[in-house]
């Protein structure tokens, strides 16, 4: 039963925002509060899944929930929460600057709101193809919002992404019907014939050929979604000239939502085909990610591309991770988990740092601790956590992660990665401490937000913290159980 | 009908809609691209009505009828309204040139065949010999975007592709589920006009609708 | 029961430090700090005392990420070295950094919060330390390890208000971040077998490894754990991290944190890897001398007090190394006994390097503190004004120089004798290693003696060379204090060596394979090493020397004349002496300068201006002579070059072009079809 | 713990110590006026008489100080602990009778780090009263200590290693009891190494010339520029001693036959003979050679120290590197 | 003459022997101090006794060129030869004024040495003596009235003793310097006489 209330809280959001006229302040706080409780709710139907039951609704179970969409659900509730709830002051200035009319914050809303559904929608189907038709969604609803600001970035932007974007996705959709088509073929038409849990079942009845060529068209497909390199191409576009709060629920939320229907294929391919194929595929594709992400890095100027790369990198790792076994997944969930929670804060941040200097150029950027150190101290941590460094929550899971690798018995491509996540560290430091330090500009205006606005981004970065030291005992079985969903 | 007549219809349907993706590799102006698209799509409707026909199958009926809607009738009309808005813009100096992009096609024809090969062999409908050729029209549709400089023609391309799923989706398995159907015609649709409002804000902003001007965000 | 208290102490003073206003909350945070370092001794020592570790366990929900402290001797040892520095420097912060005039506690205390920030990330990066040593997984050891680089990075940074402090901390993340992925992907290797990577467990897994793997670890380990130590050519963030930090975090890093370095080469090269062939040791002897070369000469060029005391910092760390790995070279040829003589010097030099290290880095930063710079050639004269100060910091210099009686000449004593006990027990290409090494330390000790004799003197003796040299006043009373404890530390532990080389023996108990019982020393009063090979008891030697002292003294207060008439310094009977006369930093070292010009390459300039009317008259000379690291910068840039056709074909890669990334994703998928397919 | 071991113990010990220190203390002013007298006596002169540095001792005692008001305390002090560690490093060298039990309380390393003691002290007081040539001396004095280093080490080590002993006293007791390895030619290697540092480390030809009145050629003068009366006796002095100790090392170590190996009385006084016999030649060895040599150029100082530990290598191969 | 050290060794060798055959060739060279060669010295105060008890036998001399014409340095600077040799009668030439028992002055005091003279004075650890050398340390000589010249030296510090003369001769310096200290050697006392198997060798 949690299920509706999850889908249905964005939904009304999304209701409310459009049918609402002329645009009401409270429409925003409603939509805020709603997002929390959608992440209320996440939590509850975590809770419900951590011992590997599922929660099933719907005619021909429509929505399946098991641990591994919890974890993704969680993901997203929380990332959108975040960037929500942080996302008002965006909002709030850009209307009192004039750059932002109703219209558009109505769209701005309405548009947000399906797009948080999407993705819960995404997580949740039971069917592939409804999956499918979510993921494409996202496409559609994320489109107008990084072009919400029309300029010629924006156009270029979003033009970049829904051509890229929607070509993967077709892409991913001919891996779906290859595999239905395995599926029926060898099993012949049943109902819920394209439910998760029935492929899963079958899955050693199809036949492996098909499998291996439905998974490479359904890795490249949503790969692309994914920010997976080479098919990253429109990712820094995006991230970089969407408003803030948009980029990061795409950083932090969106990107997992795509690796989850990776994970999900591989779930079957791996039942079909035997270990190893899928895992090799991963591996390639992360390393890659990772390894262009570090080239990119090395000289980049701006900073919100920067953490656009910064996304690839992370999302190859987390790519890895699913490749390292049973004892990557877990790593690589983690992973996903700590870098929306610091994903969020920077790229909220960002749109901080934007507004305060009116560049994105990281040499346009000094002295940002002096003029903003609160919002510079928050960011900071970011990005420190989401440097792999200690107490935050992207150091453990990049430990689970080598240590898994190591384990799985790949110490050159493991040693390789880290060679790349070093150069990342050091490119990345480098810059971000280009802006955090020196002297100001003269003219800049300076002070933070009122303390209380951080308390969304404070609050993630406290769940960073507490993911980089002790793993709650529920989120732990919660992992558990994912794994035991992919890997049976 | 029988088995045999059957198959040649499909296979010949088939065969026509990648030649209709194919046609638009030598064609040089926009409105003979969205013609072809839309002679495309209407080769796919007809192979849908024969097989809804010889299945029986009142949801493959639903489906042809939609896509005719859609695709043949609604978005080339769309398309040409757009063309008309934002101009011709000559466009069609594609990258690759025509010789090549027929080759290119012939390459891809052939990749489709080596890939469908599992497929083919598993398969046991008389519509399996289709199925590289709707791969191909992927490919080439694919081509087709990478291709060519305008975001019309894009659309095109995209639209190409997608009409070559649609005839995978078909051949293999005889229609997808309804619900994904009608999920993934809302997708396209929504889709398409997401694409067709950005050809408009690009026109606007940077008085072309050449992709290729879009260069300024990189690195 | 005392490492319990010692991390509560240690929490407590973060969140004192966080949640006072600074003014009122340094104090007390510092309390904190005194009374987990005591906390922490004390455990330590009993720990080494007893032999019996002691433990304790977080247990985790996910296997491998359970925090899991394992206290045993070795870490003991190194956690009252961690005491040691603690407790003076936490006693010293709270004045030093209440002092605006200090520019390099600046970075801390003046920030925009007021120092808070500054203050907790101390309380953290000296609870990471202490942490370090008592991990027992390799989850527990590398996250302390990697949040003892970024609290102490933070701290090197500080409020980045130069380019100094920001170019600091980038060499400093780099170099420290390479170095825990290097450790990283060595534990994580060695832990691949074993379930939770417990120490314990590895200890026993380890040794099915096949050679190249060892090699590779080992490889790892030394470089990883190198870069921590500043050993060459990983030494490049040394000298510029530690000047920039506040002078008490300067004591805490050189004096402590460094030490981890060798901490966690052996824990994992001695303890987890068991050892290997000999040639690993040689390697790390000959990194070693390099390094302890390469530090004293910089630093004997060095006209930055603390830039200085950071390079002498590398050559420290490499005699350490020297010790450790002879340690591996005795033990990898089966001599047991011996390498627990090398490894006795080790641990002793690094116990001794944290007491006078600490000592002098918290002078340099009253010295700093009182006037406002680094800089040797702007000082002079302080001994008047700072006599405590100046008494304290010639203690540490004398330790440092291993002038007898004082520690650092027990330790390197023992590290002498350790090398002439590599003769015949490796082969005859280790034997020349041995004497070359040997006469490498010697020329280490004499020239330190040359630095420090420069480094003091330029600083305190003489005139004033400036007017914030001739202006400067006494640090206050907590900080004297502070000095005085590792002052005293530097006499006793001279004097007492055999008393404190047994509590190190006994902290090498802990270390398999080590035989540190037998035969290869005798502590009772005096060493003994290897049977009456070399003898020596420093408690007489300082007797010897005091009684000579008073002797004479008391023969000249007798005997001789007592009259005594203060004049003017003798000049050649010029009308004043002013500073200027007085012989620079620079030219102190310049004799040096020209021996080793081969070596450090210095960069001359001669500018001779003549009168325009005859060349035989000239108007003006500049000299100007400057000496770059050039390895440090060289192999920087050597990087960076590197780097430059990444960062290119990244370029490339992303060239904004939607046809072109549109071909990626076919491409991709192409391939990945074709993959699939032959895979 | 002194006691065990050894040749001597007890009361004996402390005697022959306390009779080795006076007279080193006490010797050590005759033989570098002898030294001077040879000199003189080479350059054709009449000289001064051999005990004329006892007439300078005492005048210097009796004479004022004169303090620059620039120095601190460290310039008072300096001139004790150079005293202090150079009579140290006396009661350490087996001169009379070896092992004696002190024997057990330093080593060849500890006298080598005595030195190097006095030289840092004697340095900071160069520079404590702020003149140049203060400086410039203890900058020469450091780097010339700094670079003799490795040859001492190499050349304790070359004679430690076949001894089995880096203790003095073992040293020559091996040496004693087994003539042969002391004329082999590692050991005379290392001796003649140790000789030439020697000469660098007591300040005498051709590194540094101790009868110089020019400030630009001085080391060991130009830091003592500004000692004055007992303090400058106290420096003269432990100069003095510290060249009687290198002679008296180098005579135990090279010629070790003499030194009594169980200290009975008349046993120390043969031996005391025997050693002023020894040191003298030493001197007039000293003394002729100096005679024969010019003072090199500061920088080519390290050339001469080089040679010094090559040949100091040279000791160590042939001793023991091929057995 | 090249150190030892050098490469040629064999002929460095025989150059040593010839050296030394050469010295031994030429003995010691050294001439009596004769006073009555000398002129009269003039001996401007009395010498306490402990002075002279204390430096009688050791005396360290710092010489002080007070704007000389550098006549009489050329005959100081004969003094520690072998023909003189200072050395024998205790006194040698120090290079710091702290070491010096005795100023040896020369030269009419310029007004630039006027200071340094005095601080070279005033640097001499007590008992010290001053000995003026030559005629313009008395009274100027022939630079009296001139623009730059301050005076005699007993105007700028005291002085113990004087040699006159222009220059005066080596010997004189020395019996002067001895006169000072009241210890002139009797004739034919041991370190004076030229004694001993070395002289009988000339």
């Amino acid at each position: 039963m949690l299920l509706i209330p999850l889908l249905g809280s964005p939904l009304l959001a999304a209701a409310l925002s459009w049918l609402v006229r002329p645009y009401r302040r409270w429409v925003g706080i409603a939509s805020a509060s709603l997002s929390v409780a959608t992440f209320v709710i996440a939590i509850l139907l975590a809770r419900r899944c951590l011992d590997g039951a599922a929660i099933v609704l719907g005619p021909m179970e429509f929505l399946r929930a098991d641990s591994l969409s919890a974890v993704f659900a969680l993901l997203v509730a929380g990332g959108a929460c975040v960037s929500t709830v942080f996302g008002r002051s965006y909002l709030d200035r850009e209307r009192s600057d004039g750059r932002l009319g109703e219209d558009r914050l109505r769209r701005f809303h309405a548009l947000t709101n399906v797009f948080i559904f999407t993705m819960l929608l995404a997580v949740t189907a039971h069917n592939v193809g409804i999956m499918w038709v979510a993921v494409e969604a996202t496409t559609i609803a994320t489109a107008f919002l990084i072009g919400l600001e029309r300029s010629e970035g924006a156009i270029e932007a979003s033009w970049k992404y829904i051509l890229i974007g929607s070509i993967g996705i077709a892409l991913a959709f001919v891996g779906t019907v290859l595999g239905y088509f395995d599926f029926v073929a060898r099993v012949g038409p049943t109902d819920g014939a394209l439910n998760w849990s029935v492929l899963v079942r079958v899955a050693d009845r199809l036949d492996p050929d098909i499998m291996r060529l439905s998974f490479v068209f359904v890795l490249i497909g949503y790969g692309t979604k994914a920010g997976l390199a080479p098919m990253h191409t429109w990712l820094p576009d995006a991230h970089s000239e969407a408003p803030a709060p948009i980029s990061a629920m795409m950083s932090g939320a969106l990107l997992p939502v795509a690796l989850y229907a990776v994970l999900r294929w591989k779930a079957v391919t791996d039942a079909c085909v035997g270990d190893g194929f899928t895992d090799h595929m991963l591996m390639i594709i992360g390393a890659l990610s990772v390894a262009v992400a570090a080239a990119l890095l090395v000289r980049q100027a701006h900073y919100k591309r920067m953490l656009a790369y910064s996304s690839v990198e992370h999302v190859g790792l987390a790519c890895l991770g699913f490749g390292f076994g049973p004892a990557g997944l877990p790593a690589a969930l983690l992973h996903l988990l700590s870098h929306a929670a610091a994903k969020s804060t920077v790229f909220l941040l960002s749109g901080e740092i934007l507004h305060r200097y009116r560049t994105t150029r990281v040499s346009g950027v000094s002295g940002l601790l002096k003029t903003m150190p609160l919002a510079g101290g928050l960011f900071l941590a970011g990005i420190l956590g989401l440097l792999g460094l200690p107490p935050f929550g992207l150091f453990l899971s990049e430990f689970l992660l080598i240590r898994a690798g190591f384990a799985a018995g790949y110490p050159r491509l493991t040693g390789f990665v880290l060679l790349m996540v070093l150069l990342i560290f050091i490119s990345l430091l480098g810059h971000v401490s280009r802006m955090l330090y020196g002297s100001p500009p003269e003219a800049i205006h300076r002070g933070d937000l009122p303390a209380a606005r951080y308390v969304p981004i404070a609050l993630s970065l406290a769940i960073l913290v507490i993911l980089g030291l002790v793993i709650p005992g529920p989120l732990a079985s919660l992992l558990r159980s994912a794994v035991e969903v992919v890997y049976g | 009908m029988s088995v045999e007549i059957f198959t040649t219809v499909m296979t010949l349907a088939s065969s026509l809609v990648l030649l209709a993706g194919i046609a638009i590799l030598w064609r040089r102006s926009l409105p003979a691209y969205i013609h072809a698209f839309a002679r495309q799509s209407f080769f796919i409707v007809v192979a849908v009505l024969v097989l809804a026909a010889r299945e029986r199958d009142r949801e493959l009926v639903l489906v042809a009828l939609l896509m005719f809607a859609l695709k043949v009738v609604f978005m080339p009309a769309a398309l040409r309204r757009v063309q008309r808005h934002v101009g011709a813009d000559a466009d069609v100096r594609p990258y690759v040139n025509t010789p090549v992009s027929l080759a290119i096609a012939g390459i891809l024809t052939l990749v489709a065949y080596a890939v469908a090969q599992p497929v083919v062999a598993l398969s046991h409908l008389p519509t399996r010999g289709g199925m590289p050729l709707a791969l191909a029209s992927v490919f080439v549709g694919l081509f087709i975007v990478a291709s060519r400089r305008s975001a019309l023609s894009q659309i095109v391309g995209f639209l190409v592709m997608e009409n070559g799923i649609a005839l995978l989706a078909v051949l293999a398995t005889y229609g997808v589920p309804l619900i994904v159907e009608l999920g993934v015609f809302l997708d396209v649709l929504l889709g398409f006009l997401v694409m067709q409002v950005f050809v408009y804000r690009i026109r606007d902003a940077f008085e072309t609708t050449d992709v290729d001007r879009l260069r300024s965000l990189r690195h | 029961m005392f490492l319990l208290l010692m991390l509560a102490a240690y929490a407590a003073g973060a969140v004192t430090a966080l949640a006072l206003p600074p003014a009122r909350g340094r104090r007390p945070a510092a309390a904190c700090l005194a009374l987990g370092a005591l906390a922490g001794a004390v455990a330590g020592a009993r720990v080494v005392i007893t032999g019996q570790p002691v433990g304790w366990e977080l247990p985790s929900s996910l296997p491998g990420l359970a925090l899991l402290l394992e206290l045993d001797p070795l870490g003991g040892f190194f956690l009252c070295l961690i005491g040691l520095v603690v407790l003076p420097a936490a006693i010293y912060a709270p004045d030093y950094l209440a002092s605006p005039a200090a520019p390099d506690a600046a970075g801390g205390a003046h920030a925009a919060d007021g120092g808070r920030v500054a203050g907790a990330l101390t309380a953290l990066f000296i609870l990471s330390m202490s942490l370090v040593v008592a991990a027992g997984n390799v989850f527990t050891f590398l996250l302390c390890w990697e949040g003892m680089a970024v609290c102490s990075l933070l701290l090197v940074v500080g409020d980045g208000a130069t380019e100094e402090r920001r170019g600091a901390g980038r060499w400093y993340a780099g170099m420290a971040h390479a170095g825990f992925l290097l450790i990283a992907a060595c534990l994580l290797l060695l832990a691949a077998r074993t379930s939770g990577g417990a120490f314990a467990d590895i200890r026993g897994a380890s040794y099915g490894l096949g050679t190249g793997a060892r090699n590779a670890m080992f490889l790892m380990a030394l470089f990883g754990f190198g870069s921590k130590a500043g050993l060459v050519p990983l030494q490049g963030w040394l000298p510029r991290a530690h000047p920039a930090a506040p002078s008490h975090v300067s004591a805490l890093m050189s004096g402590a944190m460094l030490k981890l370095g060798l901490y966690g080469f052996l824990r994992v090269v001695f303890d987890l890897l068991g050892g290997g062939p000999p040639w690993w040791g040689g390697l790390a002897l000959a990194l070693g001398i390099i390094s302890a070369l390469y530090g004293v000469l910089y630093a004997l060029l060095e006209r930055d007090l603390k830039r200085l005391l950071a390079y002498s910092s590398i050559e420290n760390l490499g005699l350490i190394f020297m010790g450790a790995g002879l340690g591996l070279v005795f033990h990898g040829a089966g001599r047991g006994d011996l390498a627990a003589l090398a490894l006795l010097a080790s641990l002793f030099h690094a116990f001794n390097h944290a007491a006078f290290k600490g000592l002098l880095f918290m002078g340099a930063g009253s010295v700093v503190r009182a006037t406002g710079t680094r800089d040797l050639e702007a000082m002079g004269g302080l001994i008047k004004r700072m006599p405590w100060t100046a008494a304290c910091t010639l203690v540490g210099a004398m330790a440092i120089a291993a002038l007898p009686p004082l520690n650092g000449f027990a330790s390197e004593w023992l590290l002498f004798q350790s090398l002439m006990a590599g003769v015949g027990v490796a082969g005859p290409l280790f034997a020349v290693a041995m004497a070359m090494s040997v006469g490498a330390l010697a020329l280490t000790g004499g020239l330190a003696a040359a630095c420090f004799v420069k480094a003091f003197g330029i600083t305190f003796l003489a005139l004033p060379r400036g007017r914030a040299a001739a202006e400067a006043a006494e640090s206050p009373r907590l900080m004297r204090l502070a000095m005085l404890i590792p002052a005293a530390a530097c006499v006793l532990l001279g004097i007492l060596a055999p008393s404190f080389g047994r509590f190190t023996a006994a902290a090498l108990a802990a270390v398999p394979w080590l035989d540190p019982s037998s035969a290869s020393f005798r502590l009772d009063a005096g060493f003994e090493v290897r049977d009456g090979f070399g003898r020596i008891a420093p408690a007489v030697l300082a007797l010897l020397l005091l009684g000579s002292a008073a002797a004479a003294w008391g023969a000249v207060r007798l005997l001789a004349s007592r009259r005594r008439r203060v004049g003017e310094t003798w000049g050649c009977g010029r009308i004043g002496q002013t500073s200027r006369m007085e012989y620079t930093a620079a030219a102190f070292a310049e004799p040096l300068l020209r021996v080793f010009g081969d070596l450090l390459r210095p960069t001359r300039d001669l500018t001779i201006e003549f009168h325009p009317e005859s060349k035989y008259f000239v108007r003006s000379i500049g000299y100007r002579t400057r000496v770059r690291a050039w390895l440090e910068e060289d192999l920087a840039g050597a990087i960076r070059r590197l780097l430059r056709p990444l960062g290119g074909s990244g370029r490339l890669i992303q060239s904004g072009s939607v046809h072109l990334y549109i071909a990626y994703v076919f491409a991709a998928l192409l391939a990945f079809l074709l993959l699939a397919r032959w895979m | 713990m002194i006691g065990a071991g050894g040749g001597a113990t007890g009361l004996g010990a402390i005697l022959v110590e306390v009779l080795q220190g006076l007279l080193a203390l006490l010797l050590a002013p005759g033989i570098v006026g002898l030294v001077r007298f040879i000199k003189a006596r080479l350059q054709g002169r009449r000289g001064a008489p051999p005990w004329q540095p006892y007439r300078e001792l005492a005048k210097l005692f009796g004479k004022e100080m004169v303090v620059s008001r620039n120095a601190s305390w460290i310039f008072g002090v300096a001139p004790y602990v150079v005293f202090a560690s150079t009579l140290a490093v006396a009661l350490l060298v087996p001169m009379l009778a070896a092992p004696l039990p002190i024997d057990r309380a330093g080593d060849l390393i500890v006298v080598v780090y005595l030195l190097l003691l006095g030289t840092f002290a004697i340095g900071l007081a160069g520079l404590d009263p702020g003149s140049a040539f203060g400086g410039m001396g203890s900058s020469r004095a450091l780097t010339i200590a700094a670079l003799a280093e490795p040859t001492i080490a190499l050349a304790v080590f070359a004679l430690a290693v076949p001894a089995g002993s880096t203790n003095l006293g073992r040293i020559v007791a091996r040496a004693i009891e087994d003539p042969g390895g002391a004329l082999s030619p590692g050991h005379l290697m290392a001796l003649a190494a140790l000789f030439i540092v020697m000469l660098a480390e007591a300040g005498r030809l051709p590194v540094d010339n101790p009868a110089t009145h020019l400030e630009l050629t001085m080391i060991h003068e130009a830091m003592i520029l500004e000692y004055s009366g007992r303090s400058l006796a106290l420096l003269e002095w432990a100069a003095f001693l510290k060249f009687f100790v290198f002679l008296s090392l180098l005579a135990n170590l090279g010629l070790p036959w003499g030194v009594a190996l169980n200290p009975g009385a008349s046993a120390v006084l043969v031996a005391a003979a025997i050693l002023i016999v020894k040191v003298a030649l030493l001197a007039a060895a000293v003394a002729v050679l100096e005679t024969r040599l010019a003072k090199l150029r500061l920088f080519r100082v390290p050339e001469l120290l080089s040679v010094s530990f090559l040949l100091a290598l040279l000791a160590i191969t042939s001793s023991f590197l091929v057995e | 003459m090249r150190p030892f050290y050098c490469h040629n060794a064999p002929r460095s060798s025989l150059v040593m022997a010839k050296l030394f055959a050469k010295i031994w060739r030429t003995g010691i060279v050294t001439e009596p101090l004769s006073i009555e060669a000398g002129r009269t010295l003039d001996l401007a105060r009395r010498i306490e006794d402990r002075t002279r008890r204390l430096l009688g036998r050791a005396l360290a001399i710092r010489q002080v060129d007070a704007g000389s014409c550098n006549g009489c340095e050329i005959e100081i600077a004969a003094l520690p030869n072998p023909i003189y040799d200072c050395e024998r009668f205790g006194i040698h030439f120090v290079a710091s004024p702290r070491h010096a028992d005795l100023l040896l002055v020369t030269g009419p005091v310029t007004r630039n040495m006027e200071v340094p003279l005095r601080k070279t004075w005033e640097a001499t650890p007590d008992p010290k003596l001053v000995v003026s050398i030559g005629d313009c340390a008395h009274d100027c000589g022939v630079f009296r009235g001139g623009y730059g010249v301050s005076g005699p030296v007993a105007s700028v510090i005291p002085v113990d003793a004087h040699v006159p003369g222009c220059p005066p001769e080596p010997a004189d310096i020395l019996a002067g310097i001895l006169k000072a200290l009241d210890r002139l050697p009797e004739p034919g006392s041991r370190a004076d006489s030229r004694t001993g198997s070395t002289a009988s060798r000339r």
